[in-house]
């Protein structure tokens, strides 16, 4: 039976975020269930492995996304005899399990209270502040939710995860300035994580192509678009979203070449000429199509990338080819 | 030196049974002993408060935007670099902001010292008790006597290190008493404990330090006796000193020379 | 003549790393079978080298010392008969192999490559010989930054699973 | 090696070079200790020991090299002998052995005569 996964289960697809809870039950079986039945027992069972409290953690996570809440409890009750009642991972996990299966917004607010009334005894508790973020962003209160994070962050701003979430509440109130600063606050972190590269240029895209936006603007968001998802690319080989990104947003400068690219400051990244748009385009292109053909044959080796993507690509080539034949 | 004629003594092969392996035994298990003893011991962190944490990772945040400014572009880098001046000239993320002046706390009476520092003694005692019980057990039981040959000739100054127990004079260095084979157990044991305890473990770093006795590290930051306004305008001061250059800056050209289509 | 028996099993055991059960997982290498019986039969050559080894030098001390003539034993190496020294070294060689092929695969150093090897190959990339993927392999470690499991809402998420059972059963049904 | 301005360009991966260094290091003293046995057995003397020691760690690193680092190092074009793509520098990959696994050789080889040529 192989065991659960040991990467965080939240962006799994339905589909494997179900089967790995029906390991559920056969993993809560197979491993001891009381913490240390005899002294000789945990002599002899050598030394204990993280890895199954973190197996444990994920089998919660999937388990209350499936609604299989009796294997999450067994799984939470597990946890708090290993590592007791205070330990602020357990407390988090605790009020994830009660958050699941709140019914209807009292339930909601009593759990809130909860989390407020942890804090105020140890206000450094970040798992519990974290959750509290959630669940106000769950209910719908993305205000209160941003400036609790903004509250978090002062404190302790080298939490790169607290960050990107403040990033993407931003991003959905559509504030996209302080989306790309938030953002860049993770890249400082994590100047090497060729995804948060490429999200960086994905907003940038999404800020130069926001409705009623200044020209000026436009080219400044653009232009530093270009140079991220070049930089994704260049930091992960065969990077599917760094191209796809940079034929995306070459392929629209190209388009628009027609209007006169007004002449920036130096401090500021000057568009690049159509030669090199042409050129990434074509790279961009031909590299895509690889991808796409190698996944497709899902030749050894080439079988890293996500059915969604790889059909987002074959869209955004298609339709690419069609314009070609127009 | 005239040839040393090849002197064999006749040696009962029991010595083998009864000293080599209960010492290569023994030290093999003192050694997981000592891994497991410093993994116990080593202290739980300490609860932090809020403010003490901002305070750190306030710092800490200015010096990753000073180390990784090359992944920002010029604006973004000058907007933070300003913001992070001001802040860190102005004291915002003091613990204490009205001790700015006074000299740090000596670090014997400050509480939390205490605890790093005993911390080290720990691991210190950790090496060097079963180390001196093991060398007086061998001395007590072991010696005068020699159970081995050295395949490998030895000058004479060894020799009274390695036949510490035995008086004779005239014997071939390449004669080894059990101390010595202690010797080479300490060194030699290293394998064995990476295999048996995972590479990072504090058996085998005990002979590491043995044979390099390098000094120790550098100033701490945050450490006991250091004052954190300091910290704070040396970073400033840094913050100002760099000259931004982005690794933005020609990505496209360097793509499309480097990735062949 | 039990010690050397007893001895050569050392090598062996610490070489398989798998089979004591207090083997420390960082440091025991994920052998595939064959590694495991090369080096099992390296050990087994060495161990009756060493066996033959010792009997012909207690042989040897014995002939000299009945006949009394000290002078003869001429340095060791030399007075070794050469199947046992060929038997020697065929056996270190074996090992060698063994050990060799016994070595996790290596992973590339620079990020370019790296980074595209989990992207492109996924999990796959990172198994060791045995076809168990790594333990430490936790795909794209910064997609913990978008997926961020501390802020996980939960409540969306059963609701999205959910619709996608009904979609699923809705599917499935027609 | 590279400038620090390379470095931020094309960054290297600490965790692999760790994996790397580790698994190079462990079959070093695997191998140093399997080389003291047989040098103990075949009762060897001082510098017949030490140059058969040498000779075989070099052997070992040829081994490793060929099994492990060449296939893929080749196919992604490096040069032959060049163990930049898994290793930093090549003289701790091909002498670095020596250091490491000497102290293992000369312990198995002194245990293993002392048993054998008594």
């Amino acid at each position: 039976m192989a065991p659960p996964i040991l990467h965080s289960p939240v962006q799994l697809s339905p589909a494997a975020a179900l089967a790995l809870s029906q390991q559920a039950p056969a993993f809560l079986r197979s491993s001891s269930s009381t913490v240390s039945s005899s002294p000789l027992s945990t002599l002899l069972s050598g030394p204990e492995k993280s890895e199954q409290w973190l197996q444990y953690e994920n089998l919660i996570v999937s388990c209350l996304r499936t609604g299989d809440d009796q294997a999450a409890h067994q799984c939470l009750r597990r946890l708090v005899a290993r590592f007791g009642d205070d330990n602020e991972r357990v407390q988090a996990l605790r009020g994830l399990v009660k958050e699941a299966e709140a019914q209807g917004n009292g339930a909601l607010e009593e759990v809130l209270k909860e989390y407020n009334q942890i804090l105020d005894e140890n206000d450094t508790n970040i798992p519990i502040a974290k959750r509290r973020i959630a669940l106000l962003r769950s209910m719908g209160r993305l205000s209160d939710a941003a400036s609790a994070l903004v509250q978090l962050l002062d404190f302790s701003p080298t939490d790169a995860e607290a960050w990107s979430e403040l990033s993407d509440i931003y991003l959905s109130q559509g504030l996209y300035p302080q989306a790309i600063y938030a953002i860049e606050e993770v890249l400082v972190l994590a100047p090497n994580a060729w995804n948060i590269h490429a999200r960086l240029g994905e907003l940038q895209y999404m800020a130069a192509t926001a409705p009623g936006v200044a020209n000026g603007l436009y080219q400044k968001y653009m232009a530093e678009a270009v140079k991220r998802f070049a930089r994704s690319v260049e930091l992960c080989d065969d990077y599917l979203r760094g191209y796809y990104g940079l034929k995306l947003v070459s392929k629209r400068l190209l388009n628009d070449g027609a209007k006169a690219t007004r002449q920036t400051d130096d401090s500021e990244f000057a568009l690049p000429g159509t030669s090199t748009l042409e050129r990434l385009n074509e790279l961009a292109t031909a590299r895509l199509s690889e991808i796409v053909r190698h996944s497709a044959a899902s030749d050894r080796g080439w079988r890293g990338y996500s059915e969604a993507e790889v059909a987002a690509a074959r869209a955004l080539l298609a339709d690419d080819a069609s314009a070609i034949e127009r | 030196m005239a040839q040393v004629p090849v002197q064999s003594i006749h040696r009962d092969p029991q010595l083998f049974y009864w000293i080599l392996f209960p010492i290569t035994i023994v030290m093999i298990l003192t050694g997981v002993l000592r891994h497991y003893a410093t993994v116990l011991m080593a202290s739980a962190p300490k609860k932090q408060d809020q403010k003490a944490t901002r305070e750190q990772r306030s710092l800490l945040h200015g010096i990753n935007v000073r180390g990784n400014h090359h992944v920002l572009s010029k604006p973004s880098f000058t907007a933070r670099r300003d913001a992070l001046i001001t802040a860190y000239e102005s004291g915002a993320y003091l613990k204490n902001p009205d001790s700015r002046g006074q000299p740090p706390p000596n670090p014997m009476s400050d509480p939390n010292a205490m605890e790093g520092m005993m911390g080290m003694m720990k691991n210190q005692m950790a090496m060097v008790i079963p180390n001196t019980l093991i060398m007086s057990w061998i001395n007590a039981f072991f010696s005068g006597y020699v159970i081995m040959k050295l395949p490998f000739p030895l000058t004479i100054k060894f020799k009274s290190m390695l036949q510490a127990g035995v008086a004779t004079r005239d014997m071939d260095p390449r004669w080894m008493s059990s101390i010595s084979w202690y010797f080479l157990c300490i060194f030699g044991l290293q394998p064995v404990f990476n295999f048996l305890l995972g590479s990072d473990n504090a058996a085998s770093q005990m002979a590491q330090q043995m044979n390099q006795m390098g000094p120790q590290g550098g100033a701490q930051m945050f450490g006991p006796g250091v004052d954190p306004n300091k910290q704070f305008l040396a970073e400033a001061e840094n913050l100002a000193v760099i000259e931004h250059h982005s690794v933005l800056d020609g990505v496209e050209q360097r793509l499309l020379a480097g990735i062949k289509v | 003549m039990v010690i050397c028996i007893l001895a050569s099993p050392i090598i062996v055991i610490r070489s398989f790393g798998a089979s004591r059960p207090q083997a420390q997982e960082a440091s025991n290498t994920a052998m595939t079978l064959l590694s495991k019986t090369i080096t099992a039969f390296g050990s087994l050559l060495l161990a009756h080298a060493c066996y033959s080894a010792r009997e012909h030098t207690a042989l040897q001390s014995i002939r000299a010392a009945t006949a009394a003539t000290l002078t003869s034993s001429s340095t060791a190496a030399t007075s070794l008969p050469v199947d046992i020294i060929i038997e020697t070294i065929i056996s270190t060689f074996i090992i060698l192999l063994g050990l060799v092929l016994g070595t996790r695969p290596l992973r590339p150093l620079e990020w370019r490559v790296w980074a595209g090897k989990i992207e492109r190959e996924g999990e796959e990339g990172f198994t060791d010989n045995a076809g168990a993927v790594d333990k430490d392999y936790m795909g794209n470690p910064f997609s913990v930054l978008e997926s961020r499991p501390n802020f996980v809402d939960i409540r969306k998420q059963r609701k999205e699973f959910a619709e996608w059972v009904q979609k699923g059963d809705g599917k499935q049904g027609q | 090696m590279p400038s620090e301005q390379e470095l931020q360009i094309s960054p290297i991966v600490q965790e692999s070079l760790v994996h790397n260094s580790r698994t190079l290091y462990n079959l070093q003293s695997l191998t140093a200790s399997l080389f003291g046995v047989s040098a103990g057995i075949l009762g060897l003397e001082s510098y017949s020991g030490f140059v058969f020691y040498v000779a075989l760690s070099l052997v070992t690193a040829v081994l490793f090299y060929a099994l492990r680092v060449a296939p893929t190092s080749l196919a992604s074009g490096k040069p032959p002998l060049d163990t930049s793509r898994y290793f930093r520098g090549a003289y701790d990959f091909w002498a670095g052995g020596l250091m490491n696994g000497f102290a293992g050789f000369v312990l198995t080889w002194t245990l293993f005569y002392g048993l054998v040529t008594a």
